[in-house]
């Protein structure tokens, strides 16, 4: 029961941290420090991942055939904690070569994969995946977006939604219907498609936190090959679960604000009694918090402990957004009423730690949402993990077109 | 026993909620939220005035309706179903409440009129900063009738031409009326989480400013009409809730999963359950503030506190979960949900939060259980 | 929006009172303050009764013809709250008067009308209700015990659970599978029996909080005539139906110690920071017991009103078990836990208030099951008080004896 | 990174589990609870003692095993899960590792191989009342080595050997080894909520006392012996709700009602899965817990307050809701949710309540936060 590295696992890092240190530097001397979303920082991002490429630490558990380094698990955990540490991480490529470019590995033909993996790890091409759709939501396979035959070619109308990055991206995998006559599963199809299509328009969400972060995706006659397509005919549901499969294993801690912010706010706070931080009410949430971080802190610890003993990790990660997003919600609207008719102000030059608590407070009902929501996540729990029957279903055997459907 | 509204209440009430539906859509809330120019819809507040209701408790000496506490609670209620962009709370529920029941003759002649016609908007200047003002952090102070300081946020002060400040004078708290049209008065519209309701910040450099009540009494006073507001808000909180729940029945029923309606799914269906619930105990605690507010009973205290803490739970938990059952919808602009996410927020930080009024009411249980 | 009473309410209430205090007095001179649960105690109740009964307060709302009052729903309560505040209320003749004899009423032939009715309003024999089964809980329809047609005659088998007062108890009516070849809810009929006859026998069921206050019911070839039969046969759950409907209107408070009872334990304890009651965390909590315990009673006058105004109450009054049975657990544990390591002695003699809270620790897990748990009551809000749709049900068309069970 | 039992561990884990399994079903644990003169089971004490548990982390020259402090976790784990009715909490959690830590060479010599050998059981006295003893009210005193003084209640203390008092010594407070079998002791069995688990009544009248460390350090020694049992205790915690998930899990895939298993109810399937989530957390900060109770960190105060407050809370969670799951059955005596029940409330009350945790948890990220 210790945190140590094993002495392979120490050597590996060792090697990352000096690669990183080096090369870090180097980086940042060409690039900077682009602020996000602007095309500095995508540019910046693209040539961090082509170096990592070059030095066989981009994609480190794939092969080194397709431009991996044939690493283990554990390894790709370590480097991402290094480089993290040393401040260069890129969110550009997560989706792509965790869910994307695997997808299209184990499904497309042999000229398909030679043209799209090698770029893809280089960073040079960055794929979305294009899954959710209006009536779709928990529902994923619910989705409507019609793709029908025409000659070799498949004609696509529809649309979808949520789809991180789709306005920078290059190429996306894409689940359509493309047939409404049998069971909903069973009319899906799964293809590649090039995401500068005249036919594929990307417009941006507006959030209720304010933000455009995400995006809808409309397809509008579009024309793709049959050679496109990803997988049998029919089978797209099966190719769509070997993607979220491929979800890449979630060792990051989440993002925001925690207890020691609110430590810190509280710290200068007059409350209802004297000192806000002085407050045993105030004091037991903080515990609590404390308590709940740790406690996926140690659970990532104990999955990582799988990877290091080449173990397929337990079910324990799937609890972490569940405690986290509805933590990040609860301490937000704290540390907002702690301070008073005060909290109402979200200019970041007024309120404390430059309003980070209001945003977090308007971004934490979309991270109960987003991936799962919270209903979601504890169904699988209790499903895949505690080996609970499923919900009733009335729609495995009803044609697709003859299942009722509400907005 | 009678408690619930009577069937003139109830009338007035369903009045109210049609003339909202009519005048204040979500395309009105919106043109405020979306306006940065905009504190308030002046449109919807000309019309309210019309209606009365600005005065609707105003002795009829002084222009108003001279109806009881309960009527505009009625009012309160359908405002806050309506999330009603208009400084109404900060004008009836503050100001012209803490005229009437503290005022001298001459204050009340001076102001009640101009409230019941919708020519004065009125705000409650404590704020100095973040966390709670105490009688050792109060800074803003008045010398011989000249008021200095500092007032950060006040809500409803961008639109407001009279503000009630706590300020020392002779180094005793005091509650004091402001023109805030006269000179020494600077004013600053500020960013908020809700821009349906102005916010700003006041810098008073030797603005006139007149004493509500007695000298050394500021805190009391504020307190004191905060009970009265307290219960008032925490109908306009209860309607929101109620229109939260609303809406998740709603969406639930008219969106499908895997087949069915996901308002058969239990995960669903006990969240409403739990919104209901919080809503009813919401409902009959602020009832009994009504009634306590209505006949000035010295049970106001814990009653508007009780009131106040239900009612802002309830609009807490339904606005958010609200959001939650509407799923990845529920979580945009276009989507209503977040305008009721916002002004659970505006609601629960405008008269003291949840925690400073529990304080309160354990306070007043101590001295009652010890009598 | 008051309290007062109208002024015919005001009549009553004063008439109610004046008889309460020459009566109650004289009720006390010859009966004494027996405990709870001794003969005498029951001795007591009976008379009480039949004092009611000869004065018409017994069964208000019922027309005088059969022994009431032909009173007004309010005016029953207003009784019962009266009657409550003299100290004379016995809760033997609860369940038989305001559920099983209102059934025999609606169901039962004129003889047997007139040979049970009059003897229970006055108090002279005592029914309860036999519905439960082991294998029923919150789903009651499938039920296990067997009738038989046997000639005129009716052969019963099986065993009922959490009967309350079943061992003293003259009558009870049970509701019994009559046909397993039909779906559940179809196969059911409804008798009166005998609770003296030899085939039937009780035995309590110890409880987890140590009591025996409930039983089990078992029957061995019970034969009843055909003629105690209460609707038709296969009727039985149209019948339970109406008894569930006379379900006594609860506008009494919930029994065990609130807010107050914690906050005078608190004033004489220290906490983890100086005096339990200073504590914040401690005085949230008691805030919020306060306010719910508020929002009941207040529901509780809102019901009352709507009574007074000769309305049907509205669904607000299905809130209060939920609500009651879930703070009595978290506040007695709290009140338990704020007594340090002391909070494990139960004896009486040492505990606060007479361990009050261990017993209530004990006793709230039964009260968030019996009557409908926490789980039935929230369906029950969003079906009947919301509108949303019942659960899916595999076991609306199947025969009950292919119906899948577990133990 | 290899945070989790090694694979000795888990299979001294494993065998402990099989042993429990066999010596101690539920029909040992009802042997003590239905047994009003019984306060532990002396079979099971003696077979444990056997299995070398009780030295498990004992140094061998005092005849324990020399085991590191993550066995004795492991050995915890199912202690708690199999609602053990032995002293061992008190004897090995507490005495012995209070001796280890602060005794004297004699004071080792003398305990430990006697706790060892399964023939000294231990425990903790220093309540004297309702609420938390402080230094102002510690009443027990030691005047010329003899203690003096009422202890209420001391768990396992009719069935222990020794006790560690707390008590003032020239009006400073110390903590003291007594011999209970020694004159000058009055032992009392008092009833608790948890029969299962002895509770007694001590009153010293003249005993001899054997001072355990430093003068005046007795509050500072009860605190540092107190983080080494918590980290313990939350594995006997973990233990026990690890068992209530799995029996409510059983019990409800068994139980059908309206045609389907109750266990493919979202109302049943969410809260199963909120006890999977409470208990994955206590498991995580209680495997910290261990490592720093191992290693002897500076860590250990926060990391066993955190292992006590979520081992609390998860057990607490795990054994109500179990109760719930079961309905009607649960609420019965002869089904074994009540012990777990009971055995929550008592693994909560004995070592300071989740609250004093929580304080005390707080107290030392403030002292880290200033550093």
């Amino acid at each position: 029961m210790d945190f140590n590295d094993s002495p392979e696992e120490a050597a590996y890092r060792e090697k990352a941290r000096a690669w990183l240190a080096e090369n870090a530097a180097a980086h940042r001397a060409e690039h900077g420090d682009p602020k996000p979303t602007t095309p500095e920082h995508m540019a910046a991002g693209k040539a961090w991942q082509a170096r990592k490429a070059a030095a066989g630490y981009a994609c480190i558990t794939w092969p080194a055939a397709i431009g991996g380094a044939g690493g283990t698990p554990i390894q790709s955990v370590i480097f991402g904690q290094e480089e993290a540490k040393a401040g260069v991480s890129y969110g550009y490529f997560t989706i792509g070569l965790g869910m994307c470019v695997p997808t299209v590995m184990a499904f497309a033909n042999d000229d398909t994969k030679k043209r799209f993996v090698s770029p893809a790890v280089k960073g040079e091409e960055i794929w979305c995946q294009l899954f959710s759709e209006p009536a779709g939501g928990s529902d994923v396979a619910a989705l409507r977006t019609r793709a029908v035959k025409d000659g070799d070619d498949w004609v696509i109308n529809g649309q979808k939604v949520w789809t991180t990055g789709a306005h920078y991206c290059d190429y996306g995998i894409l689940l359509v219907r493309t047939d409404p006559d049998v069971p909903k599963h069973k009319g899906l199809t799964m293809f590649w498609i090039d995401m500068r299509d005249a036919a594929v328009e990307c417009r941006p969400i507006h959030q209720m936190s304010g933000g455009r972060e995400f995006n809808e995706v409309y397809f509008t006659d579009l024309r793709v090959k049959d050679s496109q397509r990803l997988g049998e005919v029919g089978q797209g549901w099966q190719v769509a679960l070997v993607t979220l499969m491929n979800e890449r294993l979630a060792v990051g801690g989440s993002a925001g604000p925690d207890y020691r912010q609110v430590m810190e706010l509280a710290r200068g706070l007059s409350g209802a009694n004297g000192p806000a931080l002085k407050d045993q009410a105030f004091r037991e949430k903080l515990a609590d918090w404390y308590v709940n971080s740790q406690g996926l802190k140690f659970t990532r610890f104990r999955t990582m402990t799988a990877l290091s003993r080449g173990q397929t990790p337990g079910p324990e990660s799937s609890i972490g957004k569940i405690i986290s997003a509805n933590q990040l919600q609860d301490l937000a609207n704290t540390a907002v009423e702690a301070q008073g008719e005060y909290g109402i102000l979200t200019d970041p030059a007024l309120a404390p730690m430059e309003a980070a608590f209001q945003q977090s407070l308007m971004w934490a009902p979309g991270l109960r949402i987003a991936g799962g929501t919270d209903e979601i996540l504890k169904n699988i729990i209790a499903e895949r993990v505690l080996g609970l029957p499923g919900d009733v279903r009335v729609d495995k055997d009803v044609a697709f077109k003859d299942m009722p459907t509400g907005r | 026993m009678d408690f619930d509204y009577s069937d003139d209440q109830k009338f007035l009430k369903d009045e109210a909620r049609k003339f909202l539906a009519a005048r204040c859509p979500s395309t009105v809330v919106r043109g405020v939220l979306d306006d940065p120019a905009r504190s308030y819809d002046d449109g919807l507040w000309a019309a309210v005035a019309e209606q009365g209701w600005l005065g609707a408790a105003i002795p009829e000496e002084y222009n108003g309706l001279g109806l009881g506490r309960v009527e505009l609670c009625a009012i309160a209620e359908e405002l806050g179903r309506a999330v009603a962009p208009i400084p109404f709370a900060s004008t009836v529920y503050i100001l012209a409440e803490a005229v009437m029941a503290h005022g001298s003759d001459a204050q009340k002649a001076a102001v009640l009129p101009r409230i019941a016609a919708g020519e004065l908007i009125g705000c409650l200047a404590t704020s100095e900063g973040p966390g709670v003002v105490t009688p050792s952090s109060l800074q803003a102070r008045v010398e011989g009738g000249k008021l200095s300081g500092v007032k950060i946020p006040v809500t409803d002060g961008d639109a407001a031409g009279m503000a009630l400040v706590l300020a020392n004078e002779g180094g005793r708290p005091g509650l004091f009326l402001v023109d805030l049209k006269a000179s020494g008065v600077k004013v600053e519209t500020l960013q908020s989480l809700d821009p349906t309701r102005g916010v700003a910040r006041l810098t008073f450099e030797g603005a006139s400013a007149d004493r509500l009540g007695e000298p050394g009494q500021g805190f009391e006073l504020v307190q004191a009409i905060l009970d009265r507001a307290a219960v008032l808000l925490a109908f306009e909180q209860l309607g929101g809730a109620d229109r939260c729940l609303e809406m998740a029945k709603e969406y639930a029923l008219g969106r499908y999963a895997f087949g069915r309606t996901i308002a058969g799914y239990q995960a669903i269906k006990h969240k409403l359950a739990d919104m209901y619930v919080k809503n009813e105990v919401a409902r009959s605690n602020a009832y009994y503030g009504a009634w306590a507010l209505n006949v000035d009973a010295p049970e106001l205290p814990t009653a508007a506190a009780a009131a106040r803490i239900a009612a802002s739970d309830a609009f807490w938990f339904a606005s958010k979960e609200s959001v939650q059952v509407h799923g990845g919808m529920g979580f945009t602009w276009d989507v209503d949900c977040h305008l009721y996410y916002r002004r659970s927020r505006q609601l629960s930080l405008v008269a003291g939060s949840p925690k400073l009024w529990k304080e309160r009411l354990v306070s007043e249980l101590e001295k009652k259980n010890a009598a």
